[in-house]
């Protein structure tokens, strides 16, 4: 989509301009600043740390493409958590089965999440709404189980194993070399976003989202856009399964229970509806969180004494921050960023000046 | 016999669970995911009067009902309330956030550890024999008995009820409901309470039948396709849904394969998707107009 | 030729007749206004023509049958149109209103698009320079980056205009294009309607409430009451019908 | 983009505060301590906690302190998978316990593989590694053996049973129980019994009655369950209702001591490994007390398992010596011999090739209705493992 | 003129905290009266009629300025009940009726501010005295009705709360004129008897200025004419764009606009 131009001083001279992602000098600053800090972030951190910023990548790729599906196609889904386990189930079973490489599982993952994003995507020609949630409910049960079926029939009674993958004639283990397979894959899922949002499809997509019936008026094929829409954003996050199961080594249904597709819609909508910094702020918070309440709690003194309940006070701490997120800050993390920027943006001024106001 | 004995206490189980569902979505458009939630939260409130009341059973069990009908009016007025012009999504996730607040607290209060209110209440749960040598337990004749009371008195009150038409007025039209005098926030509280009141009542008589632990919250989970099948916002629906799901898990249990029984429930619900998606008994959304 | 025919169109909801046997041409470069009261049925003729209400009968455009087409192939073919309350996507921005609007006119692939290959990036900017001509045309420079919500009813409405003539239409619906215009307004309206006559000579059907509108720039008028024809012809001719002023018009 | 290089950072200033102790024995757990299954292995952890305490508050092990470190997976392997993680990388652990469900193993092998940690099943079903031929860094002191329990059960059947022995099994739907009720049927049928319906069921089941009206209409005058708690007393209970009067056989999970009492039922057998408070040992004081002490929040009869792995962790320390790191510690756990003080059948014994133990014994309880009282079938008959 | 029962001054609405849908809008309504309020699609006609009704959580507007007073309270941003429970019933625009209950039982649904059982069915037996056709059709499902029956059932209703002021909001809308007619002259009949307050939105001018005492007329959120009937009819422009009637002559053909650009819209 294309954005209001920004920085006073910096004026569009071309029809291409429109079309950049990186619009001023000022940015592009930014964002260099940016990716050294994440380039040089395993170096000083401890490996925990980048496990920590690893998880996040990883969740990011799911949450980008939840957003792309929810937050922008405007499609309900709950079976996130079955596309992933798809997706990882796909590389598990053809690596015990076959033993196939790394990048043979990867693109089959593709492969099996763009078939079940048509599968999980026909309900929403029918359905809306919630009742478009349930059916994706529906269908994560029947890929869970068709899973589960797969690993007693085999005997994987405590999951698949999956051996870490060999690049370049080394098998990956080292937690540095995991983090910037996964900055690339989360970098390369922004980037698919972001074009395709920019794009036919994405325009589509927001009209749709709208209001389906005008979009249809408008030539727009709405049936097949919420597709196009299930099989990439499927796809990616399959995608994100395989790769889940190589980086941990295993795969198995337990791993993509509902309370997984839950966490995916809580991050996007505490990140920000309808918006792919709101999905990637949203994965970092939902995945950090816990950590942070936990490093709190063990600060406070005498954390020795409440161990045997301190478990259970995290899990609800959960749900209380989730719970004042929704009811506070609707906007999501996306929205406090916004205001943020505006403030300093606007300062010493209070309020901006609506844009196309009233002759 | 005893098919038709198992079909009917399952369906009842369902079915006094799904209305809960049911009632909320019917009035506020909203599902409520923390519903199992809830009726755990209520058979461990039923555990604290018990000990509480000691050998006054039913003075224990009135007032954990008391107490559940409080919390369903709390939780809307603490927190549904403040998500009214939300996205729905949003304020199914609040459900959620819900619960897994309330898992947290039933750990923190009462330990995950099994418990049985039935003893700490002093009662037994003895088998009676039916005609056709069925046999149901006492808390299963109990189920099946509240369910009907419970759909029987919910279908009187909105049907005849001057306010029981009020919440079918405030969920087919909230604005023009609001325009015609009516609280609205009262009526959500009241859908609130009522579903709590019919959730509290399959959680205690569950925990009753056959302990309570965390796992209540899934069995809370199961009776959603059901409420599906007969079409959110219909009471009746949920009831012949109740009805369909349990008849189907039942005898695929018996006849094909027990293990089947996990995914009947989403098989059914996939299949009226794809032939009914508004449920058996449940309104067609209108038509977008332009 | 006539650009389309209408032959006995008929809809119905349920129980409910809602157009009962509706017939009429239009002429290429005509503007042909459909005018009756309320609940008439105007828009479902919009509807079935632009295809999203399956009409039963006839519809024939350019001498093609597009009865059982389906609104995308339909616009693809350039029948482009206009609603009532403009329904803009209120949290776009004016282009992107204007873009979906070109949608069925690009031809990008959806795995180009992730890529943002050079020939998606050519394509793009081929057709936002094809956009600014629509804003130029409409004279919508100066909000061009608005978000479409929060602009005036009446800018809202040209913006709707535009986003219809995106599409390089060969047919253009618009429906109530004036409801909720001011005096001002009115008058950019006609001037925009004018153009697109003259200068892309398109042919037009328009639903109007504002007699006075009617009356100065139809070529044509077709007057519909409770989904029947009630009179059809030249401007004059139907104002002073009888039976018009009597069922719409009223006892002012 | 930015915000999340802050959060990461305050993430890092938080999480870097509690660096671990370097003069302890660093050990960590990862468990199922919320979450649907919490229930079997929520207990064991805290008693686990209240023996380090002791221990520590005795003047630790060689001269140190256990610095046990919990963490709550409820039942997830995503969950399990990053708490291993940090305990590996964050906290530098020279042990890692588990006690959660089966599905959290692979990944928590995975990291342990890695970092050459070993790794303590104590509560948690035993995996196969642990039985000989066993992997080197896996070991396992929980109660119950896989095949070897079904073995003890038939037996005692066999030799109970008065008339020929129409049997029915009940297991729940997860792969661990499906699996051992699938090899006890087979066995069954060797055994000169009639194997005449199985029960897979799965876990969120509402009401049981339904799979036991299968059981009873099969004609069963037997019945074994070995499966989570949950299934095995719910079938048992679904069936009783039906008014069925056969024998009921189960595994003794640490919940049975308390059900037994509640359920009163004379016909209905547990099985197992551990010694229930009922007969009243000196360390079952000892265990008493020390409950009472660290004011609990479950029944001492459900302590057993935690305080067996506590022992073995102390034992393994004290061989281990000081400085201890991973690799002391998986050797010196690979010769070792913990004297249990009658809560098993004998000692805990792991050789090179044995990381379970040597010998597994069993005792039979059930409810005596005449003595109103949980009474001893059959005293502790021995396996031997290999 | 007497003091004004309902007094609207200088009110600014917003929607979704950006839009602008009424800017400082003033207008009194004195006891008795019937006030039209006039305009185009989208000048704010049914906004106003809202905002006085009271704007319910989904309809994310807000008065952001300026005050309205019924009986010398305030009352705005008060919630839709309260100010029904007060005595203001609105016959909305759309949604008008609840399709799925029964004519009975939509009539039972309104809680009035005098409640009791004997005053609920006397204001029944008014309603039925004037739309008897109501009572014929008692057991049907509203939404089956026609649009006219549909229309007299929204009064009904709005009647069934005890109002004092009675807000209705394009009547006219998608029904045959006869219809419209027949209906506004039971409204006037209401009101004597009654002796109610009534505020008309029309977007129909001949329909409104038949019955008014007084009017508005709404532009783009704001009130760009105001005065009694006679002098709203004989007003050029009111005659121009809202009864369509050319006025001596005079008039301008759209067909000779200007096809230049007006350079007033440069100034903002």
């Amino acid at each position: 989509m294309s954005r209001l131009p920004r920085a006073s001083g910096h004026f569009r001279t071309s029809y291409a301009q429109d079309f950049r992602l990186i619009q001023t000098p000022l940015e592009r600053r930014w964002l260099a600043a940016l990716l050294v800090a994440l380039l040089t972030f395993p170096f000083i951190a401890s490996p925990f740390l980048t496990d920590l910023a690893s998880q996040a990548l990883l969740a990011m790729v799911g949450a980008m493409a939840l957003m792309l599906l929810t937050g922008f196609a405007g499609q309900v889904s709950l079976g996130h958590a079955g596309l992933l386990a798809a997706g990882a189930f796909t590389a598990g079973i053809l690596f015990r089965e076959t033993g196939a490489p790394f990048w043979m599982t990867l693109p089959a993952a593709a492969l099996v999440g763009a078939f079940l994003g048509v599968v999980f995507g026909l309900p929403s020609l029918r359905l809306r709404g919630l009742y478009l949630a349930v059916s994706t409910l529906a269908l994560h049960f029947l890929v869970a189980y068709v899973g589960g079926e797969y690993e007693s029939k085999r005997g994987f009674s405590t999951g698949i194993v999956i051996d870490p993958p060999v690049i370049a004639g080394k098998a990956v283990t080292d937690p540095r070399a995991w983090y910037f397979i996964l900055l690339t894959a989360a970098v390369l899922t922004l980037l698919v976003c972001l074009n395709l949002l920019r794009s036919r499809s994405g325009r589509a997509w927001a009209a749709i989202r709208a209001n389906e019936t005008v979009a249809e008026a408008l030539g727009i094929g709405v049936a097949a856009n919420k597709l196009l829409a299930f099989v990439i954003s499927s796809m990616l996050t399959s995608l994100a399964g395989a790769l889940f199961a190589y980086y941990r080594g295993f795969v198995s249904v337990e791993a993509f229970s509902l309370f997984l597709s839950i966490q995916y819609v809580a991050m996007i909508i505490i990140g920000g509806m309808g918006s792919v910094l709101g999905a990637i702020l949203g994965a970092v918070f939902v995945t950090l969180f816990p950590y942070l309440i936990e490093a709190v709690m063990q600060l406070l003194p005498g954390a020795g004494a409440y161990a045997g309940v301190m478990f259970a006070v995290n899990y609800a701490a959960f749900g209380v921050v989730m719970i004042l997120f929704l009811v506070l800050e609707p906007q999501g993390l996306v929205g406090i960023w916004r205001r943020v920027q505006t403030y300093f943006l606007l300062w010493p001024f209070k309020h901006k000046p609506v844009a196309g106001a009233r002759r | 016999m005893q098919l038709a004995v198992n079909i009917a206490v399952l369906a009842s189980i369902y079915a006094l669970i799904a209305c809960g569902y049911v009632l909320i979505y019917r009035v506020s458009r909203v599902l409520n995911l923390a519903h199992g939630e809830l009726m755990m939260l209520a058979a461990y409130l039923l555990l604290t009067t018990a000990s509480s009341f000691a050998g006054h059973p039913l003075f224990a069990i009135s007032a954990a009902i008391g107490l559940s009908i409080l919390v369903g009016a709390m939780v809307y007025l603490f927190l549904m309330r403040k998500m009214t012009g939300e996205m729905a999504l949003a304020a199914v996730l609040a459900t959620v956030a819900l619960g897994v607040l309330l898992r947290g607290i039933t750990v923190i209060v009462w330990s995950a550890q099994q418990q049985y209110p039935a003893t700490a209440l002093g009662l037994v749960n003895p088998s009676i024999a039916l005609p056709g040598g069925a046999r149901i337990s006492l808390c299963g004749a109990l189920l099946v008995a509240c369910t009907a009371v419970a759909y029987g008195s919910l279908l009187a009150f909105l049907r005849f009820g001057r306010w029981g038409v009020r919440m079918r007025a405030a969920g087919q039209s909230p604005l023009l409901a609001a325009q015609r005098g009516i609280n609205l926030h009262a009526i959500y509280a009241i859908a609130w309470s009522l579903s709590t009141f019919t959730g509290a009542m399959a959680g205690m008589l569950i925990a009753l039948d056959s302990g309570l632990g965390q796992t209540m919250t899934i069995i809370g989970l199961k009776a959603f396709p059901a409420a599906l099948v007969g079409g959110l916002d219909s009471l009746a629906g949920a009831l012949a849904g109740s009805l369909i799901v349990a008849a189907a898990e039942v005898l695929l249990i018996h006849y094909v394969d027990p293990l089947l029984s996990e995914v009947v429930p989403f098989l059914v619900l996939i299949a009226m998707l794809v032939v009914r998606p508004w449920g058996l008994f449940g309104t067609r959304e209108e038509l977008d107009r332009v | 030729m006539a650009e389309l025919e209408v032959e006995h169109l008929r809809l119905s909801f349920g129980g409910l007749t809602v157009l009962d046997g509706i017939s009429f041409t239009v002429e290429p470069a005509e503007l042909f206004v459909l005018i009756g009261p309320n609940g008439a049925g105007k828009t479902s003729v919009f509807n079935c023509i632009s295809g999203i209400y399956p009409g039963k009968g006839r519809i024939l455009f350019k001498g093609r049958d597009i009865t059982r087409w389906s609104p995308r192939a339909r616009a693809k073919l350039g029948i482009a149109r206009t609603f009532q309350h403009s329904e803009l996507f209120p949290h776009m921005n004016v282009l992107d209103n204007i873009m979906v609007g070109r949608h069925a006119r690009i031809d990008t692939r959806p795995w180009a698009e992730a890529l943002s290959t050079p020939g998606v990036r050519r394509a793009e900017i081929a057709h936002r320079a094809a956009i600014e001509r629509i804003i130029e045309f409409v004279e919508l420079e100066g909000v061009r980056y608005a978000d479409a919500g929060s602009l005036p009813f009446g800018t809202q409405k040209i913006v709707g205009l535009a986003r219809a003539l995106a599409l390089e239409p060969s047919l253009l619906l618009l429906d109530e294009p004036s409801a909720g215009l001011s005096r001002d307004e009115r008058d950019d309206l006609a001037r925009f309607i004018l153009r697109i006559k003259h200068e892309l000579k398109l042919p037009m059907i328009w639903i109007e409430h504002d007699m006075q509108m009617v009356a100065d720039l139809a070529d044509r008028i077709h007057v519909l009451d409770y989904g029947r024809t009630l009179a059809s012809g030249d401007p004059q001719s139907v104002l002073s019908n009888e039976a018009v002023i009597n069922a719409y018009l009223g006892k002012a | 983009m930015l915000r999340k290089l802050a959060a990461a950072i305050l993430a890092a200033t938080a999480l870097s505060a509690p660096a671990a102790a370097q003069d302890a024995y660093t050990i960590g757990l990862t468990g199922a301590l919320t979450g649907a299954p919490a229930s079997t292995y929520a207990p064991a952890v805290q008693a686990l906690r209240i023996y380090v305490e002791r221990v520590n508050a005795a003047g630790g092990i060689n001269g140190r302190k256990i610095n046990l470190i919990l963490q709550d997976d409820s039942a997830e392997p995503g969950k399990a998978a990053a708490n291993a993680k940090k305990l590996i990388t964050q906290d530098g652990v020279i042990l890692m316990l588990n006690a959660s469900l089966s599905s959290t193993y692979a990944p928590m092998l995975a990291e342990a593989k890695r970092a050459g940690v070993p790794v303590l099943f104590a509560s948690s079903v035993c995996p196969k590694d642990v039985y000989p031929p066993a992997d080197p860094l896996q070991f396992c002191t929980t109660a119950f053996a896989a095949n070897y329990d079904s073995r003890a059960v038939l037996d005692f059947i066999k030799a109970t049973a008065k008339e020929p022995v129409k049997i029915g099994f009940s297991a729940m739907a997860i792969p661990i129980s499906r699996g051992e009720i699938d090899f006890a049927e087979e066995l069954s049928k060797t055994m000169g019994m009639t194997p005449v319906d199985k029960e897979v069921i799965p876990p969120p089941t509402p009401d049981y009655t339904p799979f036991a009206t299968k059981i009873k209409d099969a004609g069963a005058n037997w019945a074994y369950s070995w499966a989570p708690w949950v299934t095995q007393v719910r079938t048992l209970e679904a069936l009783r209702r039906l008014d069925w009067k056969g024998d009921y056989i189960a595994w003794s999970h640490i919940e049975a001591e308390g059900e037994l009492a509640r359920l009163k039922d004379d016909r209905f057998y547990v099985i197992g490994a551990n010694a229930l408070f009922q007969d009243g040992l000196p360390i079952h004081k000892e265990i008493a007390d020390a409950a009472k002490a660290a004011n609990v929040q479950y029944p001492v009869q459900q302590m057993a398992e935690g305080w067996i792995a506590g022992m073995v962790i102390e034992a393994a320390l004290k061989a281990t010596g000081w400085p201890a790191t991973s690799e002391k510690l998986a050797a010196a756990m690979s010769n070792l011999k913990v004297d249990t003080k009658g809560l098993r059948g004998g000692p805990i014994e792991w050789t090179k090739n044995n990381h379970f133990r040597t010998r597994q014994y069993y005792r039979v309880y059930k409810w005596d209705a005449a003595k109103i009282s949980i009474v001893r079938i059959k005293d502790w008959t021995a396996f031997d493992v290999k | 003129m007497s003091e004004p029962m309902l007094s609207v001054d200088k009110l600014e609405v917003v929607y979704q905290r950006a839009i602008t849908a009424l800017q400082g809008i003033s207008l009194g309504v004195a006891p008795g009266q019937i006030v039209g309020v006039l305009g185009t699609n989208g000048a704010g006609k049914s906004t106003l009629l809202r905002a006085i009704s009271g704007f319910h959580g989904v309809d994310d507007a807000r008065v952001t300025e300026g005050t309205i007073r019924f009986e010398g309270r305030r009352i705005e941003n008060g919630e839709p009940h309260r100010n029904t429970r007060a005595g203001i019933a609105l016959v909305p625009e759309r949604d008008k009726v609840f399709p799925n209950l029964t004519v009975a039982e939509n009539l039972s649904v309104p809680v009035a501010s005098s409640g009791s059982r004997a005053d609920m069915s006397r204001r029944q037996a008014l309603v039925f005295h004037h739309f008897p056709r109501l009572g014929d059709l008692r057991a049907r499902t509203a939404g089956l009705l026609s649009g006219g029956e549909r229309q007299m059932l929204a009064i009904a209703g709005a009647l069934m709360c005890g109002p004092k002021l009675l807000l209705v909001d394009e009547l006219s809308l998608g029904l045959a004129p006869v219809i419209v007619s027949d209906i506004m002259q039971k409204l006037v009949q209401i009101r004597r008897e009654l002796s109610l307050t009534m505020i008309v939105v029309e977007q129909s001018a001949a329909v409104a200025l038949a019955v008014v005492d007084y009017g508005y007329v709404l532009e783009n959120g704001r009130v760009v004419l105001d005065g009694d009937a006679t002098r709203l009819r004989d007003h050029p422009d009111i005659r121009e764009f809202y009864l369509g009637q050319s006025s001596a002559g005079g008039r301008r053909s759209y067909r000779t606009v200007k096809q230049y650009r007006r350079n007033r819209r440069w100034y903002g």
